[in-house]
């Protein structure tokens, strides 16, 4: 038997990860990826929780993150197609028009 | 009692023609503008001699007349605790004092006005100096017959504003309006002293009114010597002082003769400079109670009276000579006050009334026959050419040095004689009025004759038309000259088998218990007495003749030989001197200062708001910025400064931002898990 | 079984979304028949939908008010009168934003019906974070706004900045949600419910100090506060505000800070109750953060977009500091949240209005400087720009000043004297840079002389924003009774 | 007629506002239109307040406050629509109808460019002056107190001079900052009193009823005193004066000295004094508050003694006899109240002059410098005659106004401690020093400069700008008493509050003095039919 | 025994492919690798009893999203990419922030531990399969979120149409 707050652990480090590539890839859409990496830490979260609880509103709850996981992907990369049209990167460091 | 009735029309009318020439006065022409503020003056001057005379038949008791309250100034705790509530009225009040002043100021300020007709026939501002002269007249009767010190003080400030305004007369010489200005802030310094005095009479008794305060200063509530009282007896002093030039703030006087002659004669001869004198006879009552006071006030009398007769006797203007002598012969009215003899001040004050103001007028008239010739160097042997004037002078000159039988001798001896017999008296003041007196006759004789007698020494372009001055002027001087001869026989003096009507006339206002024995000393004392004065003044004479008239040449060797004492008394002492680096360039560099120190520090120092702790390498670089350009640019400085760390992170780059999110989150927690 | 879970009320408590949406719905089908010239259709389609969404919120108003609150959809859903006052406001600020954005867009060049779609479905998830109780319901209500706002900033596609604006916004707003969710996994894990009672009762049950709830709330909170644009999580304010097309710069400035605040509002005074003196810790520290950035930073700008989006974060601040002294138990910190957000909507989107007049075909009017001389050019918009500007400064009698005295007031109330001197020092460094623009209105020479962009959209917007900024300063009244009214649920 | 005798201080109010409207529909090049209609307006303005001057009671019968209105505005904070005028805001009032109307008739000329916007600024600047002197109410006094600064901003810095810009927003930042930190101490007196009473009112006559703790009173004593000091101003706070007016136009000038630097001493005396008696009459406060009046006033004189700028002289001037103003508050006793109240009217009459004076010679000369001026009394015999009147007025020569305000405030302040009463009397020394010497430089001399010699003199209308204001100084100055009996009872009323011992055993008279003293007044704000209690449905 | 040897195997999948997706740098080696990280969290969903979330994990995340992430890849493929620097300036700043913030978060769970290792809440044994549970959650407790979940989903397609066309119309 596990404990719980292993589980938990593995998500926190699991969304460290993604922070970290979230933080440091210019790429965007590894950012994304990064992004993606961080709602699957919590998705552990919550089914280790529900798992705990024995009851199911965790699992629901991942179950439409992944599905808000999904809508923001589409969206993300909807963006990133749109902004490669219009200045040739994907590099986050390189969108810099606005500032100060 | 139809004339006590409106006695408010005294002051009224002048003040009617004062407003009429400043509001029509540039339209009217020169008849019509004398026609009525020469007129209107007269009228209050019968009016006034009807008020005397009902007076009369009141034996004694004060008449007064309440028309409306002025200042209800509403509650306020005294200093012994009760709850007074202080209210001023504007009121007349005619005793014996007041009557003698009205007349004076009535009396001869009309001569005056007569002779201004012809003296500033040729003036331009013709309405504008009779409205001044008419607000003079006004602002002056009502400081005579006012019933508080409030009004009284009305009174005053207006003959300050109305001697500043007639100092300045010629604006246009710079001389002249600095000569304005220095009289008014040099009288606002006295006033200072009065207002005080005035506020803590007001908390004492809890009233202005003269004769509730005299009433309660007579009550005995208050013992000899009270401190509270010596405080306001000094503090009114200090008002005379400034008004009527005694040291130390004289020097405005010799300045004021800047102004017309008729100015001088009127305002600062006759009647405004006597004010001081008439409010210490006025406040006798609060100044019995405190002999540290009378000694003060016969002190600086005393002292003035030498002081100013030592500059007088060098003096080269001719004006400037009687402006000394004014000051001189105020000192010793002051000494009179202090010794006491509260009514031989008011005594010589009204003889000086008479032959000052005729001096001046003369002096006035030899000028307009020199066409404005003031230097006694360049006059002499006029006797022949303008004689009314000359014979008018003489008069008045052997009144003033005190030749027997004519006014100034009996007031003047009276003065002495009271300040060698009162109990307030003593030998030392004695002796300086004498010494004075010797002085004065000196002086005046040498002005005499340097004007009058030797050789001519008026330029020639001048001399062919020298001429007697016209009918307006000469009759002024003959009536004053009467006056000057005969004013003095009121007050003849028991010594000299009189009966001092003028003595027993005041007797109402000046009683006091401490002056009645004083009469039982022996006449043949007196009799002495007053033979030494007129010797003295004799010798005085004797002496300016020597030099003036027989030997001419000696004045100079004297003045060779006293060397640097001449030149002192030339320069006045160097007093005028002394006040400006003293005081009136100080109080400039003060304000210079204070102007600098609201420029940089005050401003800047509200300017630092929210400015504080900025870095401190900055600051030189920023003083500037405050100084020229205040909060706002300071403002917007720091601002700048606080916006720059925001602007530095605002990169641009998201990653930066998130980076930010996230540190954010790691102090938020990191806080909690140290804090708790 | 069915009726276990559903009372037919349910589907009632939600007419005003389930109407926004058909009308979105609509749109999208609508644009296909609208010619080149006729797109304008497609805004009075949304303003329909808009104004029978408000009639039915009001309705539910005059149903609800000092009544119990209906809960629907097995207690995720909450209907109380707080929530339908953030909905009407919602409701109508997006009404006003769609009256802006015809002529806007016509000038951009970028009239298209999934445009004013977009705005409905986003105003159907701002109105369902106003009246979410659970934290799935508040999760993907708020992820449906932020999807639709990221959409429209972007929505210039020709035009790089939107672009960016886009983009950055997508990315920490995807970045932030996951931290956001991080804390929800959290809180459910410790309340072992999604429901924010439950949650609440769980709380309050657990021993302190207790590191994992501080864990979760502060993950939580900047998520929240992401949303709100508090400092530090404000970064992406005047980014995006620079980029977004001007309408959606309105439309961000406004609508979702009401719905953000709702949620911020529910969730602390609802759902984390019991750990109000952390956050209220917290709060007192972002908020003396964000009203001194956003202050500071507002004076130095020059774009005017930018320079309202630091205006915007230092609003933010004082609204903040109403919710330091909510923790104290004081209902006028949440009443002064209410009014201000009130006052706010309407004194910032006139504001807008104005500077949308400024975007002229070939002229961008962004600037600062173009508003020079605006006095001489058009007396109208400037009064009306001076009086919105009067009204953000905090100047009586405008809507801003009564906003500014209740949260005085609650802190004054609350004894957090330093905080109040605090923000009234701010007031004054707001009138300063406030009042830059009125210089530039009122005392500077023209620059350009061609005519404002006008519409009838346009003066309707002025028109009721000026009125209910001058209502709302001249006789708050009935605002402070309806913003009691709606504050209620929380104290009864 | 009767409604107009129950509403007057509402028609009042409004009547300029009521004037702005048809103003917006004037066309901007129509100026003279505008002039007149400016002028016609502010004139009604004056009308209307005038019968007050007849209506306005007296004497022990009368009512504290008088011509009471009031209406609920926002019940659910307590805040109501509460005017009333008791004797100070009542010559606080009129001061501003006249000189409102003055300042208006003296920018015929001077104002060229922007006229209608110029106007109605003045109509909206005068609603919010009225409404500060007759609110009653906290909310609304503030409201007001804040509504006048912004028209103020706008005559500094749109007809302002070279450095407007400037001057307006020091203006600004200043006043705001003083305004809202008394925001905040009158949210604090409102708190306590509900905290106390369970109440939540901004009826000021109430708060005046409650007894305060001591330490609430001296912090919001402070958070007052910075408010008003800064607007009257008092010493630290008085560098933003110089600038406004130096920069304001003349009119803009006249209605800042006039009437905007009075609200802040009105502050005091309206609501330090009586609200926060303790505080107010605290041994330290006062020593610092008299401390600083002394230093303002020979502060003052100094500075503006070393003036080039004829303008900037006359700010200084202000704030040494505003000096004399708060000198008298703080004396705490009726000589020094009513004193210091007439003399903020005093202040407003012959500075206002002045101002108006300086004006005159600006539209002629374009240039405010005492050196490029000169003998000016040889071409304008007229203009100089005005001018020394106005400056014998403004330097308290007796029988003109100033006088009378001035010794009454001395009489006050000596009578607590004869130092002070020593002090400020070198003020009026210094003062007769600067204005003589101004009046000199200006008037007095040869008129050399070529520029001045064809100076016109004044014109009928620029005549009867000054002539209302000299009237009136001379009427106080020969005949205070309706003054007086109109201050009586509101300053009994504040002096019981704040040092009721000077009435103590009041029985007890100075056997000098016979007449009574006055009867102690009824306590503030009752017989002024303010209704029971308003209760705001605040739900906690 | 056999569940902590699957636990830890599965963590340290999940966390070495986490890692290798953020450090490659090829963008579609990363895909690669976070596609073998959904996997090893759909296994862990599996030691969860979370069988239909599993299958979500597979179907959704794997068969779906991934592949549009291929797409795009493929879309705005640019070998330049591939050379540039592939971290930005901040990587280091960054990297120490990332793992304090993991050592308080696991500090706080750490001490938040003894509420979970105690024996969790006797909820009822379910009684049908965890596929059945969950839609009644979904259909019953969670119609709200469902129905916004299908909004949000137009929304996205809506977006991404908006932003991936050409242009419109």
């Amino acid at each position: 038997m596990i404990p719980t707050h292993y589980y938990l652990l593995l998500g926190t480090a699991l969304f460290t990860v993604g922070v970290v590539g979230v933080l440091t890839r210019r790429n965007v859409i590894v950012i994304l990826m990064s992004i993606e990496l961080m709602l699957n830490a919590v998705n552990i979260n919550l089914v280790a929780f529900s798992h705990w609880f024995k009851e199911i509103d965790g699992q629901a709850f991942a179950i439409f993150v992944i599905t808000d996981a999904a809508a923001e992907a589409a969206i993300g990369l909807g963006l990133i197609i749109a902004l490669f049209r219009n200045k040739e990167t994907v590099n986050a460091d390189e969108i810099d028009l606005l500032k100060w | 009692m139809l004339f006590l009735d409106y006695i408010w029309l005294i002051p009224l009318l002048p003040a009617l023609g004062a407003a009429i020439q400043f509001f029509w006065g540039r339209k009217l022409s020169n008849q019509a503008v004398s026609l009525v503020s020469v007129g209107l003056p007269g009228i209050s001057f019968l009016w006034a001699l009807g008020c005397f005379f009902q007076l009369l038949r009141l034996d004694g008791t004060a008449f007064t007349k309440v028309m409306y309250t002025w200042l209800p100034a509403g509650a306020f705790r005294l200093t012994d605790g009760t709850l007074g509530n202080l209210t001023a009225d504007v009121g007349f009040q005619l005793d014996a004092l007041s009557a003698v002043m009205m007349l004076v100021v009535t009396g001869i300020g009309f001569l005056i006005h007569i002779y201004s007709i012809g003296y500033m026939g040729h003036e331009g501002g013709y309405y504008r100096f009779f409205g001044y002269m008419n607000l003079f007249m006004f602002s002056m009767l009502v400081l005579v017959l006012a019933d508080n010190y409030l009004m009284m003080f009305v009174g005053w400030e207006g003959v300050g504003l109305c001697s500043y305004l007639l100092i300045g007369f010629y604006f246009h010489r710079k001389s002249a309006s600095d000569a304005g200005k220095k009289a008014f802030i040099v009288n606002r310094i006295g006033d200072a002293g009065f207002l005080l005095g005035v506020m803590l009479m007001v908390v004492t008794f809890g009233s202005v009114n003269f004769l509730q305060v005299s009433e309660a200063a007579r009550s005995g509530r208050f013992a000899v010597g009270d401190g509270v009282i010596t405080a306001i007896c000094i503090l009114l002093f200090i008002g005379a002082t400034g008004k009527s030039a005694q040291i130390p703030l004289y020097t405005w006087l010799p300045d004021a003769m800047e102004g017309p002659t008729p100015v001088s004669a009127l305002i600062h001869a006759a009647t405004m400079v006597t004010a001081g004198v008439y409010m210490v006879a006025r406040s006798n009552a609060l100044f019995v109670l405190s002999p540290a006071a009378m000694g003060l006030v016969a002190g600086i009398g005393a002292a003035t009276a030498i002081w100013a007769a030592s500059i007088g006797l060098v003096q080269n203007d001719i004006k400037r000579v009687l402006a000394y002598s004014t000051v001189s012969q105020l000192g010793y009215m002051f000494l009179a006050c202090g010794v006491g003899a509260f009514g031989a001040g008011i005594f010589h004050l009204m003889t000086h009334a008479f032959f000052k103001a005729l001096l001046f007028l003369g002096s006035g008239s030899v000028i307009h026959a020199l066409s404005g010739e003031q230097d006694m160097r360049k006059m002499g042997a006029l006797w022949s050419k303008i004689p009314t004037t000359a014979k008018t002078m003489l008069v008045a000159t052997l009144a003033i040095s005190g030749a027997p039988l004519l006014s100034g001798f009996f007031s003047k001896d009276e003065i002495l004689w009271q300040s060698f017999a009162s109990p307030y008296g003593s030998k030392l003041l004695w002796v300086v009025g004498v010494v004075t007196a010797g002085l004065t006759a000196f002086y005046m004789f040498r002005l005499f004759f340097m004007t009058f007698a030797g050789k001519s020494r008026v330029p020639h372009e001048v001399e062919h038309h020298v001429h007697e001055s016209p009918r307006s002027m000469t009759i002024p001087l003959v009536c004053l000259a009467v006056g000057a001869v005969a004013a003095g026989w009121i007050g003849w003096p028991k010594a000299l088998g009189g009966s001092n009507h003028f003595e027993h006339f005041l007797e109402p206002i000046f009683e006091n218990p401490a002056l009645r024995e004083s009469a039982h000393h022996a006449w043949s004392l007196e009799f002495g007495l007053m033979a030494f004065s007129v010797l003295v003044a004799a010798a005085g004479f004797y002496l300016a003749y020597r030099w003036y008239v027989q030997r001419p040449e000696a004045p100079e060797r004297v003045a060779a030989a006293a060397g640097p004492a001449y030149q002192i008394l030339l320069n006045k002492y160097y007093v005028d001197e002394l006040y400006d680096a003293l005081f009136v360039n100080r109080a400039k560099d003060v304000g210079n200062l204070a102007a600098a120190f609201d420029m940089a520090v005050v401003d800047g120092g509200v300017n630092g708001v929210g400015w504080s702790t900025r870095m401190t390498a900055e600051i030189s670089r920023l003083w500037d910025l405050w100084v020229i350009d205040g909060l706002v640019n300071v403002l917007a400085f720091t601002v700048k400064v606080l916006s720059y760390p925001v602007r530095v992170i605002q990169t641009g780059l998201v990653q930066t931002y998130a980076l930010l999110i996230v540190l954010g989150v790691l102090i938020f927690m990191g806080y909690y898990l140290i804090h708790f | 079984m069915w009726s276990a879970f559903f009372q037919p009320g349910d589907y009632q408590a939600v007419i005003p979304e389930i109407l926004l949406t058909m009308f979105g719905l609509a749109i999208l089908l609508l644009d296909f028949l609208l010619g080149k010239r006729d797109k304008y259709l497609n805004a009075v389609a949304a303003l329909i939908g808009v104004g029978f969404a408000t009639i039915k919120l009001v309705m539910f108003w005059r149903l609800l008010a000092d009544r119990i609150p209906y809960t629907g959809f097995g207690g995720i859903f909450i209907l109380d009168t707080f929530a339908i006052f953030f909905k009407l406001l919602i409701v109508i600020a997006t009404g006003l934003v769609v009256l802006l954005s015809a002529k806007y867009l016509e000038i951009e060049d970028a009239h298209y019906g999934e445009y004013y779609a977009l705005l409905l479905f986003s105003a159907v998830g701002m109105m369902l974070m106003a009246s979410g109780r659970d934290l799935i319901v508040l999760f993907m209500a708020l992820e449906l706004m932020a999807l639709c706002e990221y959409i429209l900033t972007g929505f210039l596609r020709g035009s790089r900045r939107s672009n960016e604006a886009a983009m950055k916004f997508f990315l920490l707003g995807a970045f932030s949600s996951g931290l956001l969710l991080y804390g929800m996994s959290l809180l459910y894990g410790i309340g072992g419910s999604t429901n924010l009672v439950v949650i609440a009762e769980r709380l309050a049950g657990r021993p302190s100090p207790d590191p994992l709830s501080w864990m979760a709330m502060i993950t939580l909170l900047a998520g929240l506060f992401f949303k709100v644009a508090a400092v530090p999580f404000h970064q992406w304010t005047p980014d995006v505000y620079e980029g977004a097309p001007t309408s959606i710069t309105a439309f961000i400035s406004v609508a979702p800070k009401v719905a953000s605040f709702a949620i911020l509002m529910r969730i602390l005074i609802v759902g984390i109750w019991p750990l109000r003196a952390e956050w209220q810790m917290l709060t007192m520290g972002v908020a003396v953060a964000t009203m001194t950035v956003g202050n500071l930073a507002a004076i130095t700008q020059t774009n005017i977009k930018r320079f309202f989006g630091y205006s915007t974060i230092a609003h933010v601040g004082y609204l903040l500091l109403g919710l330091v002294a909510a923790a104290d138990g004081n209902s006028e910190g949440l009443t002064a949240i209410a009014i201000y957000l009130l006052a706010y909507a309407f004194m910032n989107l006139g504001a807008f209005a104005v500077v949308i007049m400024m975007r002229r075909k070939d002229i961008i009017g962004e600037e600062i400087d173009d508003l020079s001389g605006l006095m001489q050019r058009a007396p109208g918009p400037a009064v009306l720009m001076l009086i919105f500007l009067l009204s953000l400064t905090g100047i009586p009698p405008t809507a801003g000043f009564i906003g500014k005295y209740f949260i005085f007031l609650s802190l004054i109330e609350t004894r957090h004297y330093v905080l109040a001197v605090l923000a009234v020092a701010y007031a004054v460094v707001a009138l300063y840079y406030y009042f830059r623009i009125v210089v530039v209105m009122f005392m500077k020479k023209p620059l350009d002389t061609v005519p404002l962009a006008t519409s009838p959209g346009l003066s309707v917007v002025l028109g009721v924003t000026l009125t209910l900024t001058l209502l709302i300063g001249v006789y708050p009244q009935p605002f402070i009774v309806w913003a009691r009214e709606a504050i209620r649920p929380f104290f009864s | 007629m009767q409604f107009f005798h129950d509403h007057i201080l509402t028609i009042v109010l409004l009547t300029p506002l009521a004037g702005l409207v048809p103003m917006l529909f004037i066309p901007g090049e129509n100026k003279n239109a505008i002039r007149w209609w400016g002028n016609i307006v502010t004139f009604a303005g004056f009308l209307v307040s005038l019968p007050l001057v007849f209506w306005f009671r007296t004497g022990d019968t009368a009512p504290q406050f008088q011509f009471i209105e009031q209406v609920d505005w926002i019940p659910s904070i307590g805040a109501r629509y509460f005017l009333g005028i008791d004797g100070i805001s009542f010559l606080m009032m009129m001061l501003t109808t006249v000189l409102g109307f003055l300042s208006v008739l003296s920018s015929w000329s001077a104002i060229q460019e922007r006229t209608k916007e110029y106007y109605s600024m003045f109509l909206l600047l005068q609603t919010g002056m009225l409404g500060v002197f007759m609110s009653l109410d906290f909310f609304l006094f503030y409201v007001f107190w804040e509504v006048m600064l912004v028209p103020m901003y706008f005559i500094i810095g749109v007809w302002g001079g070279p450095r407007k810009l400037y001057a307006a927003i020091k203006f600004f930042l200043f006043t705001l900052a003083g305004s809202v930190l008394m925001l905040l101490g009158i949210l604090a007196l409102y708190f306590q009193y509900h905290a106390d009473t369970g109440v939540y009112t901004f009826n000021v006559l109430y708060l005046m009823q409650h007894a305060w703790a001591a330490d609430l009173q001296r912090w919001v004593f402070w958070a007052f005193m910075i408010a008003f000091a800064i607007k009257v101003p008092m010493f630290p706070f008085h560098t933003w004066l110089p600038d406004a007016h130096v920069e304001a136009p003349t009119a803009g000038s006249v209605i800042l000295a006039g009437v905007l630097l009075k609200m802040g001493t009105y502050g005091f005396v309206r609501f330090s004094l009586p609200l926060l008696p303790q505080a107010s009459s605290d041994p330290t406060i006062v020593r610092v508050m008299v401390v600083l009046s002394i230093i303002a006033i020979i502060y003052g004189a100094l500075v503006s003694m070393m003036q080039r700028d004829m303008k900037r002289l006359i700010a200084y001037s202000s704030v040494s006899h505003l000096g004399f103003c708060t000198l008298g508050i703080f004396a705490l006793n009726p000589h020094g109240l009513s004193g210091s109240i007439l003399q903020q009217v005093n202040h407003g009459i012959s500075t206002g002059a002045l101002f108006l004076i300086v004006g005159l010679i600006y539209e002629r000369r374009h240039t405010r410098e005492i050196k490029e001026l000169g003998g000016l009394s040889n071409v304008m015999p007229v203009y100089a005659m005005l001018f020394m009147i106005v400056t014998l007025s403004s330097i308290g020569l007796p029988l003109l106004n100033g006088f009378i305000g001035e010794f009454t405030i001395l009489q006050g302040a000596f009578q607590v401690n004869w130092r002070w009463g020593a002090w400020a009397v070198l003020g009026i020394v210094l003062g007769a020093a600067y204005m003589l010497w101004l009046y000199q430089r200006t008037m007095f001399g040869t008129c050399d400069n070529p520029k001045n010699q064809v100076l016109k003199d004044l014109n009928f209308r620029e005549i009867m700008t000054l002539v209302p204001l000299i009237v009136w100084a001379f009427w106080i100055g020969l005949y205070p008493k309706p003054f007086f009996k109109v201050l009586e009872k509101p300053v009994t009323a504040i002096v019981q509050r704040v040092n009721p011992g000077l009435y103590a055993n009041a029985g007890k008279i100075s056997p000098v003095m016979p007449q009574p003293a006055p009867a102690p007044a009824t306590t503030m704000g009752e017989s002024s039919g303010v209704p029971s209690a308003e209760h705001s449905g605040v739900a906690h | 025994m056999l569940p902590q040897i699957a636990f830890f195997s599965l963590s340290a999948l999940a966390l070495a492919s986490a890692i290798m997706v953020i450090t490659r740098r090829n963008a579609v080696h990363s895909v690669i690798w976070l596609i073998v990280t959904l996997f090893s969290v759909a296994g862990i969903f599996l030691m969860l009893q979370a069988e239909f979330l599993f299958a979500v994990q597979i179907i959704l995340y794997v068969g779906g999203i991934m592949v549009l992430f291929l797409f795009v890849i493929m879309l705005v493929n640019l070998d330049v990419l591939a050379k540039q620097q592939q971290f930005n300036r901040q990587w280091a700043l960054a990297l120490v922030t990332a793992v304090i913030l993991l050592a308080e978060l696991g500090y706080g769970i750490y001490q938040g531990r003894s509420g979970f290792t105690l024996p969790p809440a006797a909820a009822s044994p379910p009684t049908q399969g965890n596929t059945q549970t969950i839609a009644m959650a979904l259909y019953q407790n969670y119609m709200l979120p469902v129905e916004i979940a299908s909004l949000l989903l137009l929304v996205a397609m809506i977006g991404a149409v908006i932003m991936a066309k050409r242009k419109l119309e």
